[in-house]
Formats: structure tokens, sequence, C-alpha cells
């Protein structure tokens, strides 16, 4: 029962990611979602066994608090607080949030479950988490909210992970958190240098390269 | 860069004095290329070759006699070559290759469309006119040349799919999953 | 078992990042590369399948893919120590640790029999090539590598998900753990049908954007057009190659379980759209490094389409891997010199390469010409073949297709390679003082050497090696 | 040696003869038949004997820009008109030379000759004998369709593309007459052109704006100029002996055959002499309709023949 509360939160927080126009709520809010991915294995009854317990762990810590520093590290350096009038309307991108969830759950209804199991809303909320990802993504025109958008994008399959929680190893969920952890990391190096080269993290100057 | 040219003229030389030579693998090619039954009949029975050999040797003993004998002619002073009188010819009167065709393209007009400038010239003092004519190569000028350049000129009006912006790019990435989604799932 | 090619490469790659003295670190490197290519046939004798449970064993097709990809490293790593003198001004610190790193990581991915695995070796790749890219720090490389880093992220994030289906699609078939590919391919039966398909579909979309297939592979002309010559040559022979090896497993896999047919549709159909959007970006391209990146796409839609015909032109789409490898090397190392010696890779500032730089332009020329099918070259050979088995299997369109295309894009590319490389250049345009020198030549010469050698005799051992990695890409484990 | 050789040699000496010795009397033949129509005596009927023994002795003049391509002119036409005339088969036998596909071998020969007498023309550099050249192959490019639609009538009625066998018809001519009239009157046209007679050109104007086939050889001169009429004249006679072969019957005997084959020849050229005396030259422009009209008629023939 609980995890099926924090999971309706996760898909919350998507409306919420993709309605914010402020760069600092945007990256608290991506922080609180995977805070809350964090926690669901433990509420899947599932046994507390070493291993999931250092799988929650690990995913708080770096989802919750190291990369939001890293990001609001970047920010820092670059006093803009307000993605300005991004590629898509706030208003229209929350429409396609809500169309997105409701194609996630049609294609989510094709694809059969595992009988019993407590994994019924996992595939649509991965699904819509994944949708949102690419929408911030492509709608957003700073660098670091398109970063975001790759984090919550990330949170989406990690949340799909987890209906695999027992079958898979725990050296390939440790790999994957690694990976997330190491690219975001390099976005930020990246971005760091965007921000000294081109004085502004507008894509805008970013599309210098074309045919 | 005479000698390939030298070579190629030997070898057209060669082959038609002495085509029994090529008979034999001309026959191969071509009853491989006929497949199993044999639907031309072989070049040999055709056409007798060997006489052609045999026909050149006189053609080029009786002609090389000539040529001496007439090489041997006594000869007179070099005299310009006689121009009916005119004092003055110069080089553009010389009888170039346009005007050597002139005869079969104006037959062919209907056909080649020579692109000419510069027409008749009117009145009685007429003032001084340039003419040229030119036969476009009916196929790399009339339709290759224009071709490519018009699907190159199409090809660059799509080229505002690769524009620069990241977002567009994300947008493929996105729109194929969903299109291969929802084929998938119909 | 073979660790020691993977962990040989990234000991070496600390190594070389620890070291100050640039001398030591390019020997390091050029050291590192032949040991590792002489390990690799070592360990190919004894190719077989590996044993059931190992989770890194060397198998046909990883060790094709592995070789092509060790030769492309020794040929840019004999290669590196020119291009580094050439360039005093950036430290070859970051350069060396990642191409190491690299070759490290492609040797993980090739012996990987985990598809976790696969794909944190690919996501890894990724990192360690990002500064590569970013290797002539200036706005446009900068602008390269954010959108390489991106789009390869969201691709790979795209490709993780598909692992994922794949594996619920096991669990759901109560395949036991762990999921190695050889397990998946063994009990395949009792895979969940829309999943594995959803599965397969996510990774072809995410692996193909690795790849570089259209449309995912918008970022390949940024990125190979502003990196340096030598790691366009690697992205294009070695990243692309893990990639399709990695979508090469996922479709072993499909086929074993008797999807072939819907995998099939979509890979003729990613290859045929890749090759006409880089047909239609080839056609007056005034870029030829960018022409060469259209290329590379161009090259990957014909891989995709060959796996796609199967049976004997997926054979030749492998032998295909490695031509283009090779091939794409030549171009990609002569381009390097040519954009050194005129400091412009735009057209109208950079003709007459062949009289410049003689050798470059030349190798520049007869790449141009092996690359676009011509026959004493290996690409010929593979092309030639995927065209016969297409026209004869039934796929008579795809065929007719993939010919045309092969023309247009012959014709496209011919219009600004002929105009690099002929033509005079005049006093005005830029003149370095780079000079093709032993160095800088001597390793693309034995390049076009090899594919010459390719496109005429393959050794047995070879042959049989590829015979039994098309064999498993078909579907018999 | 058999009876029968001693024979077959004899004939092939009489043709070699006919070939080197009988060419200079025709043009004399055409020349005395247009005075006598004129009612002049005109010149005697060996004049062209007399001008080939005057010109081998007299002196060439060779313009200054002309090169060995100037001999090949008239050297080529006579050495062809030598080999063609090995072709043909004239009086009672088949030709000594003839094999199966001469025929091509023929038409192509007086290509040849052809075209080396054009460039021997160019060499020369004037614009008149350029204008002339021009003209001829012009013309000879309307004209030789004829000649080969002829050939292949002949071909499809007798079945072998031999010269012999297809002249030297013995069969019966009925069932072949009607095409064969058309082909011969095709083959007249084409003996016109060729051989530069009056409808198409006039071999004795002076005015070099209208000449085709004589401004070529304007600057001939000495022996040169002698092999270009002997050279001229020999193909007045293969070509004529091609367009009189069908005709002849050639089963009355070898004597008897031989003298029809000249008597055959005197009446060709007594019948272009009296052709030439009353018809004017075609303009230009009408040249190419004349040979079109000779390219239909054997056309016809050819199609009656496949019918």
């Amino acid at each position: 029962m609980l995890h099926d509360i924090l999971i309706t939160l996760t898909v919350l927080t998507n409306f919420t990611l993709v309605a914010t126009s402020r760069i600092h709520k945007s990256i608290q809010v991506a922080a609180f979602q995977g805070v809350l991915l964090g926690l669901l294995p433990l509420t899947l009854g599932l046994g507390f066994h070493i291993h999931i317990l250092l799988m929650a762990a690990a995913a708080v810590i770096v989802k919750g608090w190291f990369i939001p520093f890293l990001l609001r590290r970047a920010l820092a350096k670059v006093h803009i607080h307000r993605e300005v009038h991004p590629y898509i309307g706030y208003t229209v991108s929350l429409m396609l949030c809500a169309l997105g969830t409701g194609m996630s759950i049609v294609l989510a209804h094709n694809l059969p479950l595992k009988p019993g199991g407590p994994f019924a809303l996992f595939v649509p909320a991965a699904l819509a988490t994944l949708f949102t990802g690419f929408l911030l993504l492509v709608s957003r025109r700073k660098a670091i909210t398109q970063v975001v958008g790759y984090l919550v994008l990330e949170n989406g399959i990690y949340l799909f992970g987890l209906m695999l929680i027992e079958a898979m190893p725990i050296l390939v969920e440790t790999g994957v958190l690694l990976d997330l952890f190491v690219g975001i990391f390099v976005m930020g190096i990246v971005i760091n240098h965007i921000t000294v080269a081109f004085d502004s993290m507008d894509t805008r100057q970013l599309a210098e390269l074309k045919d | 860069m005479l000698a390939a040219m030298g070579i190629l003229s030997l070898a057209c030389a060669g082959i038609g004095l002495v085509p029994v030579l090529m008979a034999k693998p001309l026959d191969r090619v071509v009853s491989t290329l006929s497949g199993t039954e044999q639907v031309l009949p072989s070049l040999d029975n055709l056409v007798n070759l060997s006489w052609l050999t045999v026909l050149a040797i006189p053609l080029l003993v009786v002609g090389f006699i000539l040529w001496k004998w007439a090489a041997a002619t006594p000869r007179g002073k070099e005299q310009p070559t006689w121009g009916c009188g005119y004092l003055a010819p110069n080089a553009r009167m010389q009888y170039t290759a346009s005007s050597f065709a002139d005869g079969l393209v104006q037959g062919m007009g209907w056909v080649l469309w020579p692109k000419i400038q510069g027409g008749r010239v009117r009145g009685f003092f007429p003032f001084p006119r340039r003419f040229q004519s030119h036969v476009p190569d009916p196929v790399l000028d009339r339709v290759a040349d224009p071709g490519l350049n018009g699907a190159a000129f199409l090809l660059s009006g799509l080229r505002f799919l690769q524009a620069g912006h990241m977002s567009i790019y994300l947008m493929y990435i996105l729109l194929t999953l969903l299109v291969l989604l929802i084929w998938m799932v119909v | 078992m073979t660790w020691y090619l993977i962990v040989l490469p990234l000991l070496a790659a600390g190594v070389a990042f620890a070291i100050p003295s640039p001398i030591w670190r390019v020997r390091i490197l050029t050291a590192t590369a032949i040991l590792h290519l002489i390990g690799l046939l070592v360990a190919l004798r004894g190719w077989g399948t590996p044993p059931a449970g190992a989770w890194l064993g060397l198998d046909a097709l990883g060790g094709w893919v592995l070789l092509v990809i060790s030769v492309l490293f020794l040929v840019c790593a004999l290669y590196a120590p020119a291009y580094l003198a050439l360039r005093p001004d950036r430290d070859g610190r970051i350069f060396t640790g990642s191409l190491l790193s690299f070759l490290g990581l492609a040797s993980l991915l090739a012996q990987s029999q985990h598809p976790g695995i696969t794909w944190v070796a690919i996501e890894t790749t990724t990192l360690a090539t990002a500064p590569l890219i970013y290797f002539n720090h200036n706005r446009h490389s900068l602008e390269a590598t954010w959108k390489y880093l991106l789009i390869g992220s969201v691709g790979i994030a795209l490709a993780l998900l598909g692992t994922l289906f794949i594996a619920y699609a096991a669990n759901m078939g109560g395949v036991e753990e762990p999921l190695l590919y050889g397990r998946l391919m063994h009990d395949s039966a009792l895979l969940s049908r829309p999943w594995l398909r959803a599965g397969f579909v996510l990774t072809l979309v995410g692996y193909g954007t690795k790849m570089g297939l259209a449309p995912m592979h918008t970022w390949k002309p940024d990125a190979y057009g502003e990196t340096p010559g030598i790691v366009g040559a690697l992205l294009a022979g070695g990243v692309t190659s893990c990639a399709f090896l990695a979508l090469l497993r996922i479709y072993a896999v499909v086929a074993a379980a008797g999807e072939a047919p819907f995998a099939r549709e979509l890979l003729v159909g990613f290859g045929l759209l890749s090759m006409t959007w880089a047909m239609v970006f080839m056609v007056r391209q005034l870029d030829f490094k960018r022409l060469l990146a259209y290329s590379s796409v161009e090259h990957m839609g014909i891989l995709v389409l060959g796996i796609g015909i199967g049976g004997n032109a997926a054979k030749f789409a492998l032998f295909h891997l490695a031509a283009n490898a090779l091939v794409k090397s030549v171009l990609f190392l002569s381009a390097g010199n040519i954009h050194r010696s005129y400091a412009s890779k735009q057209l109208p500032f950079v003709t007459g390469a062949i009289r410049r730089t003689p050798i470059s332009g030349w190798l520049f020329l007869l790449g141009f010409l092996a690359i676009t099918g011509t026959p004493p070259f290996a690409p010929f050979i593979s092309e030639f073949n995927i065209a016969y088995t297409a026209l004869t299997t039934g796929h008579v369109w795809v065929g007719t297709a993939f010919l045309v295309l092969l023309g247009a894009i012959f014709l496209g590319m011919s219009d600004t390679v002929i105009k690099v490389v002929f033509g005079t250049p005049s006093a005005q345009r830029v003149r370095t003082p780079y000079k093709d020198t032993f160095a800088t030549t001597a390793p693309m010469i034995a390049a076009l050497a090899l594919a010459l050698v390719m496109g005429l005799w393959l050794p047995r051992p070879l042959q049989d090696m590829l015979q039994s990695a098309a064999l498993m890409v078909g579907g018999q484990p | 040696m058999p009876e029968s050789h001693l024979v077959h040699i004899s004939h092939v000496l009489l043709h070699l003869l006919t070939a080197l010795l009988l060419p200079p009397l025709i043009p004399g033949l055409i020349n005395k038949v247009k005075a006598l129509m004129a009612g002049r005596s005109g010149p005697p009927v060996l004049q062209l004997y007399y001008d080939l023994a005057k010109l081998s002795r007299k002196q060439a003049v060779f313009s200054r820009t002309t090169t060995w391509v100037f001999l090949m002119g008239p050297v080529g036409t006579v050495a062809v008109g030598l080999v063609a005339a090995m072709l043909v088969p004239f009086g009672h036998l088949h030709a000594p030379c003839g094999f199966q596909g001469d025929v091509i071998l023929f038409a192509y020969l007086f290509g040849l000759a052809r075209f080396l007498t054009v460039l021997s023309a160019l060499d020369t550099g004037s614009s008149f004998e350029g204008m002339g050249a021009a003209r001829e192959v012009t013309f000879a490019a309307l004209a030789e369709p004829a000649l080969f639609l002829g050939f292949a009538a002949l071909a499809k009625s007798t079945g072998s593309l031999s010269l012999s066998t297809m002249l030297a018809h013995t069969g019966p001519l009925f069932r072949f007459s009607g095409p064969l009239v058309l082909v011969l009157a095709g083959w007249a046209i084409v003996y016109m052109a060729e051989n530069s007679r009056i409808p198409v050109d006039d071999p004795n104007t002076h005015l070099e704006l209208t000449m085709i086939h004589e401004v070529m050889v304007l600057d001939h001169s000495g022996r040169p100029f002698a092999l270009v009429l002997y050279g001229a004249s020999l193909k007045l006679l293969v070509l004529g002996a091609l367009l009189v072969g069908p005709i002849l019957p050639r089963n009355a005997g070898p004597l008897l055959d031989w003298l029809a084959f000249y008597l055959a020849l005197g009446v060709l050229a007594a019948g272009v002499g009296f052709a030439e005396s009353i018809m004017a030259r075609f303009r230009m422009t009408k040249v190419p309709q004349f040979l079109v009209a000779g390219v239909l008629a054997t056309a016809f023939a050819f199609l009656l023949m496949l019918v």
C-alpha cells in the first residue's frame, strides 16, 4: 500500500517539474523524486536483506543529495534563476505531460505483468517519468534544466529497474547508479565550461554547428 | 601521354588485320551469356574472318607501292594553298569542325536543337555581327546536368533537419521511439 | 579467461594519466596497443563458445569485433605520436588516458556475456570519449561535446530501459539468474513476446543512437566534424562497432526467440532511412569532415541493412564492419592531415590537396574510392554480397533501393572529394608549416593495404570465426 | 594441273586485267556519248589514258600546309578500288576473293577511301576543300543506307552474305524481279552520288562553291592527281559491276558471259552519259531528298523480300 502512495507522489512530482519555471525549485523537486524512488524498495515488503538496504541507501544519497549539490554548484556560477520562455510554454508542456502519462498507461496495458506481486503501478509510472524527462529535455532552453530532465529520465528507468530488484544482480544495479552519477558529474563539468565559454547557459548559442 | 593512345590504336589495327584471333574469345563470351542453348551461330561459320587478313595484305602492299610511286613525283616549289585568288586569307576563315558537321546538324536540327547565337546579316551595309553555334551534348547537358543540379537543390531544401538546435535532435529520438512503439502495438 | 585484455589498457590509462613526461606517455600508448593486439590474437586461437556460466568470455562475435577495434586502435596509436608532436599546445595527458580507457572498455564490452555489463561498458565508453571530442578546446568542439554527451546519454538510458524490458521478459518466462546471453538464447522460447519486442525496439533506438543510425545520428556530424582526425577514426571505427555489437547481441536473442521477421523489418527500415538521410546531407556538403561523418551514418545503415536481410548478408555485414573501420580510419586520418595543412575544413578554402600534401591527398582519394565500393578494396566485397543476397532472397525492392542509394551517395561524395583533392591550391590559401612525414602517413598506408588484402583474401581461421559469428547472429547459439 | 584449274586461273587473270586496264575507258565513253548528244565530236575515248600518262610525268605542286596525309587520299582510293574489284564478280565466274561476309568489307572499303579523301582534302586547309568534304560526308551518310538495304534485300533473296553468290545469281529471276528493280533504282542513285555524276554533282564544273567531289581534289597535281582520276574511274567500274551484276544471265558459257559483261558496262556508260546530257544538277538542298528517295526504294525492296 505504501509503495502505491510513493508512486503516485512520483507522478505528481512529474507534473510539478514540468510546471516550475524556477531552476532551484526544479532541482529540489528532482531530488525529492530521487529520494522517493530510493525509499520505494524498502516499502515493497521484500524483507530487509542487505543488498536491498544498501541499494536504497546508495540511491538516496546519490539522487537525493550529491547530484543536486553538483547542480546547485554549477548554478551558483551563473546567477540566473528563471527559465525564461522555454521552447514550449508551461501550460502546453503540462498538457503534454498529462497526455504522456495517459499514453504510458495505455502502453503499460499492452505489456502483461507477472500475476501477483506489488508492481501494478510501476510500469505506467516509469514510462510517465521517462516521458516527462524527455519533455524537459526537449522543451527547456537552459543547460541545467536539460540535465534535470536527463535526471528525471534516469529516475523513470530506475523506477522500472526496481521491479526487478530481486532478480537483477547487485553488480548491475551499482553499475547503473555509478554511471548515472558519473554522467551527471561529467555534464556538470561541461556546463561549467559552457558557462565560461558562452557566459550564459542558454543553448541558443549552442546551435552554430549546422548543415 | 601518347603511349596509351598508341597502344589502343595498335590494338584496333591488330583486331582489324587479324580478326580471327578475336573470334574464339568472343564466342566463349557469347556462349556464357546465352547460357546453355547456343542461340547465336558462332562467329566463324557466320563470317569467314581469315579472308579479311588475306585481303588486308594486298591492300597494304598495293598502297605501299602506290605511295612510293606517288611520293617519287617531281616536286615543284611549295606554294601556299590556293585560296581562289583571295589575297588575305586568315586563320578564322579556316574550315572548322562545326562547319564541317553543319550539314548534318542542320538536317537533324529537330533532334539536336543546336544553340545558335547571332544570325543572318541584315541590310545593305550591316554592322559587324558575331555568329556562334554549339550543339550541347544531349545526355550530359540536357539530362544529367540539370537533373543532378535540380536534385541537389531539392536535397538542400532538406538541410533544415540538421539546424543545430539540440532540443530538436532529442525530439527526433522521442518521435522515433513513439512511432516504433505505436507501430509495435498496432 | 582473457580479463588481462581489459585490465592492461585501463592500467595503462591510469599510468599514462599519472606520468608527466609526454614521450613516455606516447610510448605507453603504442606499447599497450601492440600488446593488446598480440594478447588478443593469442586469446583468439581458442575462440570456441565460452564456458556457460562465465560472465566474461570471448566468443566468435565478440572476438571479431574486438579484433577490428584492436587493429584500428593500433593504427591510431602508431599515428598518435606524430600527431601529438604537431599539437604541442594540447597536453596529451587526457588524450592518451581516455584513448587507453576506451580500449579497455571496448575489450570489456566485447567479452561481456551479460546485457547489463554490456550496457555499463557502453555508457562508460561514452563518458571516456567525451573529453576526446573536447580536444580542440574551442567553442565548436564544446558544443559538439555537449551534444554528443547529452544525446548519447539519452540514447543509452533508452538502451538501459530496453535491457531491463528484456530482463523482465526473461523474469516473466522464469529464466533463472543470471541472464547471460548464452542462457537467454538457449531457452529463448520461454521469453514473453510483448516484453521482448518492446525491449528490442528500445534497445534498437538506444544503441542506434550510439551507432549513429538516422534519425538519432544528429550528434555525429558535429562530433566527427570538430574532433581531430585520430579521434574521428576511433569513434567511427570503434565506438560505433561496440554499439553495433551490443545491438547484435540483443538481436541474436530476439532471432533465437523466433521474432526475427519483426526485428528484420525494423533493421531494414532503419538501414534504408540512414542511407537516404546520409545521402541527402552528403550532396553539396562543404565540410569534408562532416562528409565523412555522414558516410559513417550511411555505413551504419549498410551494416544494419545487411543484418536485416539476414543469411549470407549478415555474414558480410560483419565483414563490412571490419572493412568500414579500416577504410574509415584511413579517411579520417588523411582528412586530419589535410585539415592540419590547410587550417580549415571548409571547401572553398581547401583545394588541391594532392599537390600540397601528396600522400595524404592520394590516401584521401583512395579511401574515398574504397569506401564507396571500388572493387579491389574490402567494402566492395561486402556491399556486393549484401546487394546480391538482397536481390536473390526476395528483397528485390530493398536491393534496388540499396544500389540506387549507393550510386547517389557516390555522386554526392565524389563532388566534394574531387574538389578537395584536385584543383590548384591557389596562393592565398592559408599555408601551415605542416608537411606529410613518414610518421603521419605510414599507419594509413598500412591500413589501406590491409583493406586491400582483406578485399582479396581472408585467412582461413578468420573466415571460420566470421562464419560462426554470423550463425550466432542468426539465432543459433 | 587439271583442266578446270587452268580455266579458273585464266578467268582470274582476265578479271585482274579488266580491273587494271579497263577503268579509264568508262569516263571516255561517257564523255563521248555526252559530246555526241551535244552534236560535237568531243575528246577521243582514250583521252583519260593520255591524261594519266601526261600527269605521271608532270611536276606536282604541293601546298605548304600539307603533310603526308595529303598523299593518303589518292593512294587510298586506288588501293581500295583495286581490292574492292577483287570482291565483285565481273564476267563468268565468282569473284577471285569472294567469301562469306565480304559485303560488309566491300561497303566499308569505300568508306575507308572516302575517309582518306576527306582527310587529304582537309589537310590542305582551304575552306573550299573543307566545304566539299563536309558535303561529301553528309551525302555519303545518306547514300550508304541505300547500299546496305540493297545488299540486305539481295542477301534475303539469295540467302548468302557473299557478293559473288548474291550478284552472280544464276537462278530464275522471276520471283525476285519486282524488288530487284527497286534495288537497282536505289543503287543507281547511289552510283550517281558516289561517282559524283550530274544530278548530284557536276564532274567538270569549275565553280568551287557548287562542287562536292571535284573540289576535294582541287589541290592535287602530277602523280597524285593521276591516281585520283584513275581511282575515280576504278570506282565507276566496280560500282558499275555491282549495278550490272544481277541483270546478267551468267549461264551462257564463259566467253559469252564476259562479252555480255563488257557490253553491259558500255550500255551503262552510255546511259550515264545520256542522263548527264539531258538533266541539270539538282539544287544543293534537293540532293538529300534525292538520296532519301534511293534509300526508300531499297528499303521497300527489302520489305518486299521480308514478306
